[in-house]
């Protein structure tokens, strides 16, 4: 009898301490996951206004609600980090000795996710002040 | 009795340089397996660094010829000259073909297979170091040892992997099957063969300071002379000059090759006292011997047992000037740190890793490494295991690699001698067993009475109830094998050495084990090969002992000077049920080259 | 003639992989740049608070109606692949039985299709 | 120093599922981690088990999790790792005792990529030549020594086996980019299968693991687009 190497394979993922390209992977399938499923809500809500301005109104608490504001911050952090982790991946994938600077590069993905998210967040809560 | 039975034509015990050599050229015609106590990519060819021996002339002139003598020369004497003309003329064809299976040698401008020095290596004219290394930079052994064993996929040769041996079956004369335990479950296996090889490399263990790894317990010769079988010359086991400060870890000849010096504690050079023609590249035993008169004169470093091996560019071009070396070109030698990382890849990392020292910038702390045996199970030139003086071999058994004695090593092995060595007889090997396992049939076996054997040996350690521990007794031996049968030897430590020796079987007989179980106990397979051990320390000592005269590694301070007249023999020990050794001796072969006096 | 040591049989599906491998790349770098505009665009040149009917309808509708259209076409179908095949990655990654594999893929075409076919509706049909 | 070792203990003939247990032993800094794992095997308790043999990272047995990431025990030296060091078996494979694992699947992934040279010309009579920048091409990918650290720590293995695994592929790079052979055809057919290079998902867990400092990641990166031209 051996131990199951399967058993458990999520804990090895989240005790494993890998380097920034391990936590990087996580939140990019996490992210790119969360994005998947908005998107199958946004295609819908969209095509609401196809069907009727009345359709579409009862959803527009998605985007007026402020309560749900947290949630699209969630979400615009996610799309950013994902986009912008997709062209670091992108630039490794095709000129691999990019590899050699992985950290650097993942860092300056952070860098320009956290000015892009603190900006449009930042636009978001001025649009709600005004 | 239970255990489990296979049949195979062929079966090679090791699955270092030697064993997969053997297995791909036995394997090609008859039905070959590898019993090896270790995944085979662990075996400690992989260790080996500097480069492998042959007069390819790819950069400058050389001939198989002087590689022969220098292995002779090298050897003090004491190797047959048969087979080491037969290793060095084979050498460059063994290397062409290692190069064809795909082995990733470094190259020269031209794309030849790249060459450097290496201590005892010579233009036998100008007496001047020769390329003759051929390298695939600092890990050459673990290029060989991957490609061998590649090769064996590709030629799907039968793998036991982790497979202890613990016993030969040797009925009627002849060798006819081997006994093992499956390490991951402790069940016995019976292997059935019409021919078996040994190839279970070395023993360094013995020792204390040692660049062996812990596997290398002489599992092989150990279980040959408890047959009753000889074994040759074990008084001769070489200390390589340079192993790692405190570690042992072998920082490889090619550090010298490259342009190292070795500086003692007063931070001068102290080579060219020892030899004027060659300094730091004379063979090891030489080397070895000077680092230690060094460090009985004080003059190591901080007044402590090791002396510092310098690479780095500013003292290497240095006396590079100084000695005036040149490239085949005519051009001064120079190196520059990039040259030394990528020449040195690997050093560089143990040396950082270990003694955080960075061998382009500071020197390297070293001491001499027990490294490696020259004796070992007497073989005729066909691998053929032999019997006795007489050479009459016993049918069946063969023995390649470390673990054999050919003897192409004689007193002392040259660097890259010991990856050509085992390339060239386990290929010699492999083809012999082949077309004689062609002409012969099965012969029967009693294997229950062989397996009963063994599982009687395994309980007396597992139902031991004793007091005494594997760490004591290990300790202790490698404590009295370092002290008095090492680097020096005299009359007195070593007499001690054989009485104590004797002392430690006796409490040995008493060990006792946590481990009781089934499965994965390598406790047990520790306590066992302890067992070998003790037995092969044993068999040097006293071989050693009887030996009056310095010849190569064996040095004694009571017998200073090389005997020919008396001692230009090999030695042959025979260990009986008591423990008792008897030794008799056996004539060196000699063609064409007479002793002289050996100075580099 | 090289001897051939593969084996197994050709294995199957290896343009598939490597084709569907590049898409996300190919899509996933164009994607970044339209998804990152998309989210300035709503967030900062519109307003969240100001999203109603009326400024979707008068995006399709309006002057620059054509290329609206074309850019939210562009983005749901490059859009909804990639995730799509995201989640297929994650389904091989993840779900072993083979069964279960297959369902869950079969599920994940339908939604493909779902989301292409409403999308691209909306987008093609709207007329105010 | 005083130094504490938190190892996952498991014996197939009596326990049900692994646990923890701790030991404390003297150790100088520069002792390596399998030095200290040896003490504890000779000292306190023998039945503690590992793989070791050559102890200075170049025989690759001694992979395993410490700390929480893959290295070789031979080459982690307390004043790296401190004084409470967590060793655990390395992740992906069958535990067979302590810290030992079932390497034959990963063995198996090795074999499958056909890990030898291949050239069925008749070879000249002396070396094949190759410029030292061909040889510089693979350079890196032949110090591999089949430790697999790598493999073991990269999360698509622990959640598919099935996945031929960095190890795999780093070796099958060595030959893909050898101007001498003559297969690397069949290996970029195996390797573009779904369960080969596609399954890596750029997380470098594999290059910052390897004790032989191979950049897994980018070796594994410059066979992708080597399929990917040899697809186009």
């Amino acid at each position: 009898m051996s131990a199951n190497p399967k058993k458990g394979f999520v804990s090895s993922t989240l005790s494993y301490k890998g380097g920034i390209g391990h936590w990087s992977w996580i939140l990019h399938r996490l992210g790119g996951l969360g994005i998947a499923f908005f998107l199958i809500l946004h295609i819908l809500d969209i095509f609401m206004v196809g069907v009727s301005r009345a359709a579409f109104e009862e959803l527009l608490f998605i985007y007026h609600e402020p309560l749900l504001r947290p949630v699209i911050w969630a979400l615009v952090f996610g799309v950013f980090y994902h986009a912008l982790n997709g062209l670091r991946i992108i630039i490794q994938d095709f000129w691999p000795h990019m590899f050699r600077y992985q950290k650097q590069l993942a860092t300056t993905v952070w860098v320009i996710v956290i000015v892009l998210t603190v900006f449009l967040v930042g636009v978001d809560i001025a649009g709600m002040l005004a | 009795m239970q255990y489990h039975y296979h049949k195979h034509d062929v079966i090679i015990v090791g699955a270092g340089g030697a064993g997969l050599m053997a297995a791909l050229y036995a394997g090609k015609e008859v039905d070959t397996a590898v019993i090896s106590k270790l995944y085979p990519t662990r075996s400690h060819t992989g260790a080996a660094q500097g480069g492998i021996g042959a007069a390819l002339a790819n950069l400058e002139e050389d001939h198989w010829e002087w590689h022969a003598y220098d292995t002779i020369k090298g050897a003090d004497f004491i190797g047959d000259q048969d087979a080491i003309e037969f290793m060095c003329k084979d050498a460059p064809n063994v290397v062409f073909e290692l190069e064809h299976m795909g082995l990733p040698f470094d190259r020269t401008p031209e794309g030849k297979i790249s060459q450097r020095r290496f201590g005892g290596h010579t233009n036998n004219e100008t007496k001047q170091a020769v390329m003759r290394a051929c390298n695939s930079a600092d890990r050459t052994g673990h290029m060989i040892l991957q490609t061998l064993y590649q090769q064996c996929i590709k030629h799907n040769v039968n793998f036991y992997d982790e497979y202890q041996m613990l016993d030969l079956i040797i009925e009627d004369g002849e060798a006819r099957g081997v006994v093992a335990y499956e390490i991951d479950t402790g069940e016995l296996h019976v292997f059935h063969a019409k021919a078996i090889m040994l190839a279970t490399g070395g023993w360094g263990r013995v020792w204390n300071i040692t660049s062996n790894a812990l596997t290398l317990t002489g599992d092989g010769p150990a279980i040959v002379a408890r047959h009753g079988l000889p074994l040759e010359d074990m008084e001769f086991f070489q200390f390589h000059p340079t192993g790692l400060f405190k570690l042992g870890i072998l920082i490889t000849e090619a550090v010298r090759g490259e342009g190292g010096v070795l500086i003692n504690g007063k931070g001068e050079r102290f080579m060219p006292k020892y030899a004027p023609t060659v300094k730091e590249l004379a063979s090891r035993d030489v080397v070895s011997r000077a680092i230690y008169l060094e460090v009985l004169e004080g003059n190591g470093i901080d007044g402590k047992d090791y002396v510092y091996l310098d690479i780095t560019p500013k003292t290497v071009n240095h006396y590079f000037e100084v000695d005036n070396s040149r490239l085949p070109n005519g051009e001064l030698r120079h190196i520059d740190e990039d040259y030394v990382r990528a020449k040195l890849e690997d050093i560089t990392d143990f040396c950082k890793t270990y003694v955080g020292v960075d061998p382009t910038k500071e020197p390297i702390p070293v001491q001499p490494t027990a490294h490696y045996a020259m004796g070992g199970i007497p073989t005729d030139n066909d691998t053929r295991v032999i019997a006795n003086e007489n050479k009459d071999p016993i049918p069946g058994l063969y023995a390649a690699g470390e673990c054999a004695c050919v003897s192409v090593h004689g007193g002392n092995r040259l660097g890259t001698n010991s990856l050509l060595d085992i390339v060239v007889f386990g290929r010699r090997g492999g083809k012999v067993m082949a077309e004689e396992v062609k002409q012969k049939d099965f012969k029967p076996i009693d294997a229950e009475s062989a397996v009963a054997k063994v599982q009687a040996e395994l309980d007396a350690i597992l139902n031991n109830q004793g007091t005494e521990t594997i760490a004591a007794i290990q300790q202790e031996m490698k404590n009295i094998m370092s002290k008095d049968v090492g680097v020096f030897r005299v009359e007195e430590g070593m007499a001690e050495a054989v009485k104590k020796l004797r002392e430690l079987r006796e409490r040995y007989k008493h060990i006792h084990i946590d481990d009781k179980g089934k499965r994965f106990n390598t406790n047990l397979m520790e306590a066992w090969q302890l067992g070998n051990l003790l037995d092969i320390a044993l068999i040097t000592a006293e071989s050693a002992l009887a030996r009056k005269e310095s010849r190569g590694a064996h040095a004694r301070d009571d017998f200073k000077e090389r005997d020919d007249e008396n001692w230009m023999k090999h030695t042959m020990a025979y260990l009986d049920a008591d423990g008792n050794v008897t030794l008799k001796y056996k004539p060196v072969v000699v063609t064409k080259y007479q002793p002289v006096k050996r100075v580099y | 003639m090289t001897t051939r040591y593969a084996r197994t049989p050709k294995p199957s599906g290896s343009t598939f992989e490597v084709l569907s491998w590049f898409y996300m790349r190919a899509s996933g770098a164009l994607l970044a740049l339209m998804v990152v505009f998309h989210l300035i665009w709503m967030h900062y040149v519109i307003g969240l608070t100001n999203i109603d009917f009326d400024v979707i309808a008068g995006r399709w509708t309006g002057p620059g109606g054509i290329f609206w259209r074309s850019y939210d076409l562009t983005l749901l179908i490059l859009a909804s692949l990639h995730g799509m095949n995201g989640i297929r990655f994650v389904t091989d990654d993840y779900i072993h039985n083979r069964g279960w594999r297959a369902v869950v893929k079969a599920l994940i075409a339908l939604v493909l299709l779902l989301m292409v076919v409403f999308g691209g509706l909306v987008i093609f049909t709207f007329n105010g | 120093m005083q130094v504490t070792l938190k190892i996952q203990r498991f014996n197939p003939e009596k326990d049900s599922a692994p646990y923890w247990k701790e030991y404390t032993i003297e150790a100088e800094p520069t002792d390596r981690v399998l030095d200290g794992l040896l003490k504890i095997k000779l000292e306190q308790d023998g039945t503690l088990t590992m793989r070791s043999s050559c102890a200075h990272g170049i025989c690759g047995s001694d992979a395993m999790r410490i700390n929480g990431v893959n290295r070789l025990a031979c080459k982690s030296l307390f004043q790296e790792v401190g004084n409470n060091v967590t060793v655990e078996p390395i992740a992906g494979l069958p535990v067979i005792k302590d810290l030992v694992v079932d390497m034959e699947p990963f063995m198996e992934h090795y074999r499958s990529v056909l890990p030898f040279f291949i050239n069925d010309d008749p070879p000249p009579e002396k070396e094949r030549l190759q410029s030292e920048e061909d040889r510089l091409k693979f350079e890196e990918t032949t110090k591999c020594i089949l430790c697999g650290c790598c493999t073991t720590s990269c999360p698509t293995f622990w959640a598919t086996d099935a996945y031929v695994g960095p190890a795999a592929i780093v070796q099958a790079h060595r030959f893909i980019f050898d101007s001498r052979d003559q297969g690397s055809a069949q290996r970029l057919e195996i390797l573009a299968d779904p369960d080969g290079v596609w399954r890596c998902r750029t997380i470098f867990n594999c290059t910052n693991a390897c004790p032989r400092e191979i950049k897994v990641t980018e070796a594994i990166a410059e066979v992708k687009k080597e399929i990917l031209f040899s697809k186009l």
